[in-house]
């Protein structure tokens, strides 16, 4: 069976990601992996297609802004409770993205879809809404059985990479994701997954009967590294929570061109929480 | 912070969140499961003042770990009301209209809109499955209640024969409430609230809507809605909500 | 949100089950309610729609035993490394249940769209097996997605109850299943869950961030009973393992109609693992 | 338990069951995860063996708590299957045919068998993805290898279009190694084991099946793997299958 590599940190597991890929992202505060993704940005990727899962917030905001993105895939994009994501909506409007609308269920049906490699999933609702008429790749069904009723069906989402950030994984390479069980779905789903962590203990977390259900197997994974504190300023729950004073600074910034700019060379230059 | 009440628009007695808190947590009323969504106070705040009423009531507020009854990730939520089992939600968004078709993600065209919001998150789906649906369109105006949406987030009016466990039956503004018939496809005033009138409604509303032989006054928040609010519902709100807890439901 | 009632024990449980209603029942070594079983046996229902989940053994063994089951779907039932389940065979051999065969990922596909009320679920493969040429409910559709290819779609399983035994739940109503995950999604389609557990602790374990994963949520729980060791002599895994004795006993026994008989009326004499 | 060899048959250097078990784990060679389900010593002692050879093997074995890598319940395994995650998957039952179906259902008519058996359990789905498959029936007849099983409990032949992501590719016996055609829809003789002939093959097979020029014998277990199952594989297999262990697998 098939282990993970453990590699130094989070900028070996930004060199793995080539220019176009197809990247799922965890919705803000399900696993974030921030220090990852300034390594992406440092690493100058370009043409990246991110989707989210099914929600994005400032990590894809910072990829747009830093240009390293070609689209994104999602539900939503937004800093929560600090409103709009500056740079998506300005990257959107300003026709430097392909946006492709999603709504929630359907993401997540997306990539159950494709860790079970079904074609398909159905969904329910979604009727009337121009979500539905702008994806080419949705379908409306009959379903086979009766009452015979429409349904739509939505493809597979299998992405290229799948990357998160967890509290946990141990040298066996079992990460433990806890309640966030959309990250399985989107790590089986994957053609690789890249994982950044908190922590690294020795004992085989598969063999601890409280933490084994909240556990991504070692199988799924292709590469971990230590990254301490690597989902900050977003929370990590039940690790650490938001780090509010850092989001608001972001939200702020990230309202101009020029701000954010500064913002991203800030965060590039002495990393991260430690500043 | 030197003044907490600054921009409070207050009556005698109730603020005009008050009012809007009170009147919807009454929509609830045959609900047990609420979840309320990411930028919600004023939801959280009618679930949480429904809790106060009803013991078996629950609301699960986003923002808040203590508050949230799912153990399964970000599909769960969307299994549980396919169940049938999430009675009450709460949409928001930059347009409705007549059709309670909601617009969350763009003005102008798409998908290049002239200003994009953030998405349409669950609501699409969430249309046919929430038995209660709430529209809270508290900024009442012909730009926001409209005609027809600039983009459809959601819509209720799909197929008859489409699997359905529930539809939008509220919406409610700063100004009125109406009730959504899913049949006609059309809103009927319920009630203006106090200090507005039909005429108002009227001039501010882009889309037509069924009016009933009289027009009722929206009930004001009795005594003990407003303790409630400015007690242990504010008390619950101040940890998703610290800012709105403070400024908003100041005891007065 | 609805919370499920504690009854005194699990006779009360079983009074709850109408002759004639489909029952999901976990595959052994998952939480197989056997206490409860005795209980249901005690009652005399008869008629019962037994659903493996996938499999089953022992219980389904016991209950066609005592003449309680009309049907039994499921994807085998055996006494696992003890060889068929004896009674199971003879009442297929004589027909005197219906056996409604399947196979193991269309029945989680099955309980997996029931959970999620859609109407039908796909499943890899089946092509050419008499399982799905016995199976009028099953279909094969085309994807309606390029490449089109052929698939086999199965209906949502949705029982009217789903029982089993679990090593603990709170006070709140929520029940630790650990790692079986499968009986999350035969709760959530059943229409009523019926759940017997070792312990009930009034810490409330939904803010447990180990145990919460493995947390069936007490919103999908209708009615629970303590009932300590409920599961023997079956294996709890974390809990215990199996009483490899009395299932050698058994065993022994349910090859005759008359050994069966008598293994039946001892058990439902003195009760549980205390003898 | 006085005569722990009782009943086992043995050349002068390794037993029957050592042949299959060393024979068997020869044919995972290009695997890295195996699982081995309810009573299968052999085949959990195969993989065991193929873990001794290659590091990069893992066998989970059923029974053994401490060798599941699964965390998530029954249908997880039918997941990594579809992935193509799982690369060896050993399948016994009642029947097999020419054509690789095998029957785990019963015999004589359905569903009212003259003897029914335990079920298809996720063979049916599995015939698709698991990429190397070894049907074992060690009981070699012309009641168990017949011309067409009595019920289909799983069949490879399937619409060539189909998702598949494996098949049958070996059936071992008592008697012979074959090896499966997918295309040809044939198997094809590929050693006879020591003592035994392609005559007595023929004989005692139901089915008709493919030879090649020269008949092989099928090699014997080498010191190294004997060594290797006598010690740490019998040790493994101690857990899960304690009198296989024991009886069949004893120090010479």
């Amino acid at each position: 069976m098939s282990s993970p590599r453990f590699e130094a940190n989070a900028a070996a597991l930004a060199a793995l990601i080539p220019d176009g890929a197809s990247v799922a992202v965890p919705s803000d505060n399900s696993g974030v992996p921030m220090a990852l993704t300034l390594e992406i940005i440092r690493a100058g990727k370009r043409g990246l297609r991110m989707i989210g899962g099914p929600t994005a917030g400032i990590q894809v905001d910072m990829l747009i802004g830093a240009g390293c993105v070609a689209s994104v895939e999602a539900a939503g994009v937004s800093l929560g409770p600090r409103g709009l994501a500056p740079r998506f909506c300005a990257a959107v409007e300003g026709g430097e993205i392909k946006i492709i609308d999603s709504t929630c269920p359907a993401t997540h049906a997306g990539y159950i879809a494709g860790e079970k490699r079904l074609p398909f999933m159905a969904v329910h609702g979604i009727f009337g809404s121009d979500v539905l008429t702008h994806r080419a790749d949705w379908k409306i069904i009959t379903n086979p059985f009766p009452p015979h009723q429409p349904l739509v069906v939505v493809p597979a989402i299998n992405p290229d990479i799948s990357i998160f950030h967890a509290p946990l994984a141990d040298e066996h390479g079992n990460v433990w994701v806890g309640k966030r069980r959309e990250l399985k779905s989107m790590a089986r789903a994957a053609g690789k997954v890249l994982v950044t962590v908190d922590k690294i203990v020795p004992e085989d977390l598969a063999g601890n009967a409280e933490l084994a259900p909240g556990l991504l197997a070692s199988h799924y994974i292709d590469r971990i590294a230590l990254a301490a504190g690597g989902a900050w300023p977003t929370a990590l729950p039940p690790v650490h929570p938001e780090d509010g004073a850092e989001l608001d600074a972001y939200a702020a910034a990230a309202q101009t061109r020029e701000g954010f700019d500064r913002y991203l060379h800030r965060a590039l230059t002495p990393r991260g929480p430690a500043q | 912070m030197s003044n907490p009440m600054a921009g409070i628009a207050r009556s005698d007695t109730y603020s005009k969140e008050e009012l809007l808190i009170a009147t919807m947590a009454r929509l609830f009323g045959d609900g047990t499961f609420m979840t309320a969504g990411v930028n919600s106070p004023i939801p959280a705040a009618a679930g949480l003042l429904r809790e106060q009423v009803d013991p078996g009531f629950y609301v699960a507020v986003h923002g808040d770990p203590g508050r949230t009854p799912f153990v399964d990730g970000g599909a769960e939520a969307f299994d549980m009301a396919a169940q049938g089992r999430l009675d009450v939600f709460v949409f928001g968004g930059v347009q409705v209209d007549g059709k309670a078709n909601i617009n969350l993600v763009g003005i102008g065209p798409y998908p290049q809109a002239k200003k994009r919001f953030a998405g349409t998150f669950g609501a699409a789906s969430l249309f046919y499955l929430v038995r209660n649906i709430v529209l809270f369109f508290p900024k009442h105006d012909r730009r926001t209640l409209v005609e027809a949406v600039d983009f459809k987030s959601a819509s209720a009016i799909g197929p008859k024969e489409a699997y359905r466990t529930g539809s939008p039956r509220w919406l409610l503004s700063e100004r009125c409430l109406f009730r959504f018939d899913l049949e006609k496809e059309r809103f009927t005033l319920v009630s203006v609230h106090p200090g507005h009138s039909l005429e108002e409604v009227r001039e501010h509303t882009g889309f037509s809507f069924d009016v009933t032989d009289r027009v009722e006054m929206t009930a004001v928040p009795t005594t003990a809605e407003r303790e409630l609010i400015r007690g242990p519902v504010r008390d619950a709100l101040s940890k998703p909500y610290p800012d709105f807890a403070r400024k908003l439901l100041a005891r007065q």
